[in-house]
């Protein structure tokens, strides 16, 4: 509407005058640090322990900016054979004048040695200076941050999406052999686990029903421990390892070693940097303690917590042996090398074998490494998925068409544009109905 | 004590001093705090905080800063320069907004000159400054230079004008040209009240032309002519004209608050902190304007004073002595 | 210029001259590529430089005592980004900002462009990346300060290399 | 010889010579800023003869505006940028000579025979009441003549800057 003129000018004085009165949006910088985003480009640093010296990254660096010197060294045989070179890092630095900043070298890197680290302050005087060695590269590497959380609704990774459907493949087998077994054969003596957790007792249980009512399944364990070639044994012994760290990973509570952060504060350490170490320290310590623990628990036994993928690791070849050590987890351990090959042919052993090992853990633990978050994944695996992709189709659905009327109707009456009323209805429908299929989801399970 | 202070006072060879050095000292303060105030007043407008690192608190030594680093620039002057004029400029710029601070009434007895058309006096000065822009324009031997200078001077004699008949429709309504008889003959409220209020607006908006602030700053348009007639300053004759710019603006607030405000009267106490809360005021507006309104254009600029200020000023006066004519009070 | 640099100041004084500088950096942006908007970034309400005395009011080159040079430079605009400079009054000082003014950068290897600008004119503080964030401006901007603030000025300008004199206009 | 003639001596010589360099000055605005110089000391004048409004009158209208305009025109049309110099023909010089020189001549003889020997009594400020009183009572009918003939001068302008 055609106003008076010049009221403009005085709304124009209004809005300058109140944003005055508002606090204003600096930071301010050298006294307030910045809060960096976790995949930030601030500088690259290098973990100079995974770097095969392979060339990738001076090879696809556009700019050439990496510097990288080997020597090579003969390394002696275990046991026989002959003797094998490796490759090892004299000298990596790079030229952060010329570099572009482009991430190749970080993503083409095979061994995880190149990481972006969020630090920027590395302003020099003198061009040379720019110019940082492995050394300084490395001490980046401690304020490296965690990755962040995949986006509620992400596409899953590849690795998780095969584990958890061998896991529910696995869960489904088990439980209609649990209930073969139930009904035709005689009661198996129930394994030492099944009466601590009911959700490992599923799983553990139906395996051992599987061992027994079942041979084909568990046929190609003593293959792989005794007449398979060596490949199938590291690869099972990989996978273990693999295995083993990953629930040490989950258990262990981010937390600060205070004592060394004081240290390295009080030596005149950065407080990025020494919270950075200090956090690494606590993690160090607190993943030794539960390793510690897990062998301990391995060698009694079953505790029902301690990871029975761990302790399959040393079962495996006696399995394979026919010398039954700990018996829930041997024969646990096939039922899950079986069960992933099935489910994601392509995989190879390497990775299908660990994340098969996988179910134990997340029996175990139900918060773990459920795939939604929900507390009832362990439980009822298979149904889990289901709901949850339904809704978020049904979702996607209606939120293309529908509006919400009254809503609309309310919003056009106070006198909002129409295009406002109509968006703001629209996202009113979706709340609406995401609320409704959350209660109905959760009743259905 | 106070009365031999008092007597020492009398003398005239004393007395002249005290005020030569209370003036310098009132011009050399009141600009830096504008400046100060600028700084941070625009910075809030804009959502930001301004100057924090110099001087520690807030950065209330920044203008100290700059000054000391326009001390120790270098002094450039062009090859092509006319090389007296280039020199002088600064100086023909400086001098008169100096002299301007003397003529302001900053109490009830402290005027300290006293001239019954003190109005014109300062009048008169501020058009002798646009002298010092223009041979600035000039002798710089630069295109924009001489842009930003033929603009100046296109500028302000169009907005000398409105800003003359404004002040000249006080002084007919005081009935003296005196500074110090206006702001004895007005409330403490001052002409605000009443048809003049117009006046003051009009003196408002042609002074803030006359200082070449924003909205009006066409002639240091910096988008389109680098700095107008300051492209080629550097140090301290650079800084001198900044000094100008900033003894402009409180020079203007300080008329303007005499003409129209009540100048030092006010509620409850009178004297110079009333003045200088007007000042202070005044250019407040003088830095709100700046930072909400954006640059006219040249022809916007010129229209706007002959087809608006112009008229409306001159039927101001019209009204003015229509109502003292007739004695209908205001 | 004068008494200013010409003999070694006495402390006291160096001092406070040393400090006018450091917080009175009027700035003026050689801008040519994208760092000149993280340029443009640091002088906003987020980051803000006028918080460290850096005063983006520096019309042209004359008022400037900070000359940031955010972009690529090409051999075509290498003139007159030495003519800017050389317009600067003393004492000056250069950032050079992102990797394609530090040394070419991305583009190492073109054909027409200048391999860094401290070919042409002498920097004082290089921030590395490719664009920068604005915080590593404001770094590179105290690191300057930080070297204002301990430098002599006798010492920067008689030993320093003084550009050639200023000649402006061709006649005359 | 007192303070006063002291005064109206150091601003004759300046006038004068400031007016001197006006005319021989060979940069046109080298000539426009001594105008600048010339009609200050005439302002400075009046002040000496203790009418303040007037000289400050002068500050404005003269220096304030018509120095600027002048200034103005001379930049808006052939400003010598820097120090190039504009010169005049023999022919000008000499017709420019004659016809200052005539009405120098002409304003000495004119002035020295009407007020040759009266001497300006030191006299008190005059006040702008009276000058008003005196501008709008007595010569009232000058007043508007000279308005009309700047009125007049105006419209005239208009129509020669007039393209249609």
């Amino acid at each position: 509407m055609p106003a008076l003129k010049g009221v403009g000018l005085l709304k124009g004085l209004g809005v300058t005058l109140k944003t005055m009165t508002r606090p204003a949006a600096t930071r301010q910088y050298p006294h307030v640090k910045p809060d960096l985003p976790a995949r930030s480009r601030g500088v690259i640093a290098l973990i100079e322990e995974n770097c095969t010296v392979c060339m990738l990254c001076a090879r696809e660096c556009p700019d050439w900016c990496i510097y990288i010197d080997s020597h090579k060294e003969q390394v002696a045989p275990k046991e026989g054979g002959r003797a094998r070179t490796r490759n090892l890092l004299d000298r990596f630095a790079i030229d952060f004048a010329l570099c572009m900043y482009c991430g190749i070298c970080v993503e083409v890197c095979p061994f995880d040695a190149l990481h972006w680290s969020p630090e920027f302050e590395y302003a020099e005087h003198q061009i040379e200076k720019l110019t940082h060695e492995m050394d300084t590269l490395r001490t980046w590497a401690y304020s490296v941050p965690a990755p962040d959380p995949l986006e509620e609704g992400a596409i899953e990774p590849k690795e998780i999406e095969s584990a958890r459907k061998a896991r529910e493949a696995v869960a489904a087998k088990a439980a209609a052999a649990a209930e073969q077994a139930r009904a035709a054969a005689p009661p198996v003596p129930a394994p030492a686990a099944a009466a601590t957790q009911p959700a490992a007792a599923t799983t553990t249980g139906a395996a051992a029903g599987t061992a027994t009512t079942t041979p084909t399944a568990a046929a190609p364990t003593p293959v792989a421990g005794d007449a398979a070639p060596a490949a199938s044994a590291g690869a099972a012994g990989a996978g273990t390892t693999t295995a083993a760290a990953r629930p040490a990973d989950v258990e262990v509570e981010p937390g600060i070693d205070q004592a060394t952060y004081d240290r390295l504060l009080a030596a005149g350490e950065s407080d990025r940097t020494a919270r950075a170490k200090a956090k690494a320290a606590y993690m160090r310590r607190a993943k030794a303690e539960a390793r510690a623990a897990q062998a301990a628990g391995a060698t009694e036994p079953a505790p029902a917590p301690a990871a029975p993928a761990e302790a399959a690791a040393p079962t495996q070849v006696p399995a394979g042996e026919g010398a039954p050590a700990a018996e829930p987890a041997s024969v646990e351990t096939p039922a899950a090398a079986t069960a992933a090959p099935e489910t994601a042919p392509p995989a190879p052993s390497a990775v299908g074998t660990p994340e098969g090992a996988e179910p134990a853990a997340d029996a175990r633990d139900p918060d773990a490494r459920s795939p939604e978050g929900d507390p009832t994944a362990s439980g009822t695996a298979a149904e889990v998925v289901a709901p949850g992709a339904a809704a978020a189709q049904a979702d996607a659905e209606h939120l293309e068409i529908e509006v919400d009327q009254e809503t609309y109707d309310r919003l056009i009456e106070a006198g909002e544009p129409e295009r406002t009323a109509r968006a703001k209805a629209k996202a009113a429908y979706a709340r609406k109905l995401r609320a409704a299929q959350r209660d109905g989801g959760g009743a259905g399970s | 004590m106070i009365d031999a202070a008092r007597d020492l006072l009398d003398n005239y060879w004393v007395l002249m001093p005290v005020k030569v050095l209370a003036v310098l000292a009132i011009f050399l303060t009141f600009p830096l705090v504008v400046g100060y105030m600028e700084h941070k007043v625009m910075a809030h407008m804009q959502a930001r905080l301004g100057p924090m690192e110099a001087g520690r608190f807030h950065g209330v030594l920044q203008l100290v800063a700059d000054g000391i680093k326009f001390v120790q620039k270098e002094s450039i002057i062009p090859k092509a320069a006319d090389k007296w004029v280039f020199a002088l400029a600064p100086a023909v710029a400086l001098i008169p907004a100096i002299l301007v601070f003397g003529f302001i009434p900053y109490g009830p007895d402290l005027v300290p000159i006293r001239s019954d058309v003190g109005l014109f006096v300062t009048l008169a000065l501020s058009s002798v400054s646009v002298i010092g822009v223009l041979m600035a324009a000039w002798s710089s031997a630069n295109k924009y230079s001489l842009m930003g200078g033929i603009r100046a001077a296109a500028q302000l004699i169009a907005y000398e004008l409105p800003l003359v008949l404004a002040a000249a429709a006080v002084a007919m309504q005081a009935g003296s040209a005196d500074l110090a008889v206006i702001v004895e003959r007005q409330g403490w409220w001052g002409y605000i009240v009443g048809p003049l209020v117009i006046g003051f607006f009009v003196y408002g908006t042609a002074a803030l032309a006359e200082l070449t602030r924003p909205p009006f700053d066409m002639p240091v348009a910096d988008s389109e002519l680098v700095f107008g007639h300051l492209t080629e300053y550097t140090g301290l004759r650079f800084a001198f004209f900044l000094l100008t710019e900033y003894a402009g603006i409180v020079s203007q607030s300080a008329i303007a608050a005499t003409l129209f405000l009540g100048g030092w009267k006010g509620p409850f106490l009178d004297g110079p902190w009333w003045l200088a809360a007007k000042v202070l005021a005044l250019s407040f507006v003088v830095i709100w304007a700046r930072s909400t309104y954006p640059r006219l254009r040249e022809d916007q600029l010129q229209s706007f004073a002959w087809l608006r200020l112009v008229p409306v000023s001159l039927a101001l006066l019209l009204v003015v002595g229509f109502l003292k004519v007739y004695e209908v009070g205001i | 210029m004068g008494l200013v640099d010409s003999v070694e100041l006495p402390q006291p004084i160096k001092f406070v001259f040393n400090w006018g500088r450091k917080y009175s950096l009027w700035v003026f942006n050689f801008g040519l590529a994208c760092c000149a908007i993280e340029f443009i970034a640091t002088s906003m309400a987020r980051h803000d430089f006028i918080r460290l005395g850096v005063i983006p009011f520096a019309h042209g080159p004359r008022q400037a005592d900070l000359l940031v040079v955010s972009g690529t430079l090409t051999d075509k605009m290498a003139p007159a980004l030495q003519r800017l400079y050389q317009e600067m009054p003393e004492p000056k000082y250069v950032i050079s900002f992102g990797s394609c003014s530090n040394c070419g950068g991305p583009y190492w290897d073109s054909y027409s462009v200048t391999k860094g600008v401290d070919q042409i004119i002498p920097v004082d503080v290089y921030v590395p990346g490719c664009p920068p964030r604005p915080e590593a401006l404001l770094n590179g901007i105290m690191k300057l300060q930080e070297r204002i603030g301990s430098e002599s000025l006798h010492q920067r300008l008689a030993n320093g290399d003084r550009p050639e004199p200023i000649v402006v206009g061709a006649d005359a | 010889m007192n303070g006063q003639e002291v005064a109206f001596l150091i601003l004759a010589v300046i006038g004068g010579l400031a007016g001197l360099l006006v005319v021989t000055s060979r940069n046109v605005v080298h000539a426009a800023l001594y105008l600048v110089v010339a009609l200050a000391s005439v302002a400075g004048v009046y002040l000496l003869l203790a009418a303040p409004f007037v000289a400050f009158v002068q500050v404005i209208i003269y220096v304030g505006a018509i120095v600027v305009l002048i200034l103005f025109g001379i930049m808006l049309t052939r400003a010598p940028v820097g120090r190039r110099v504009l010169d005049n023909t023999l022919r000008a010089r000499v017709g420019a000579f004659v016809v200052g020189a005539g009405v120098f001549i002409m304003f000495t003889v004119f002035l020295g025979g009407a007020f040759g020997d009266e001497r300006i009594e030191n006299q008190g400020a005059t006040a702008t009441e009276a000058l008003g009183e005196s501008l709008f009572r007595n010569y009232v009918l000058p007043f508007e003549a000279v308005s009309v003939l700047l009125l007049a001068a105006l419209i005239g302008a208009i129509v020669l800057a007039r393209r249609d």
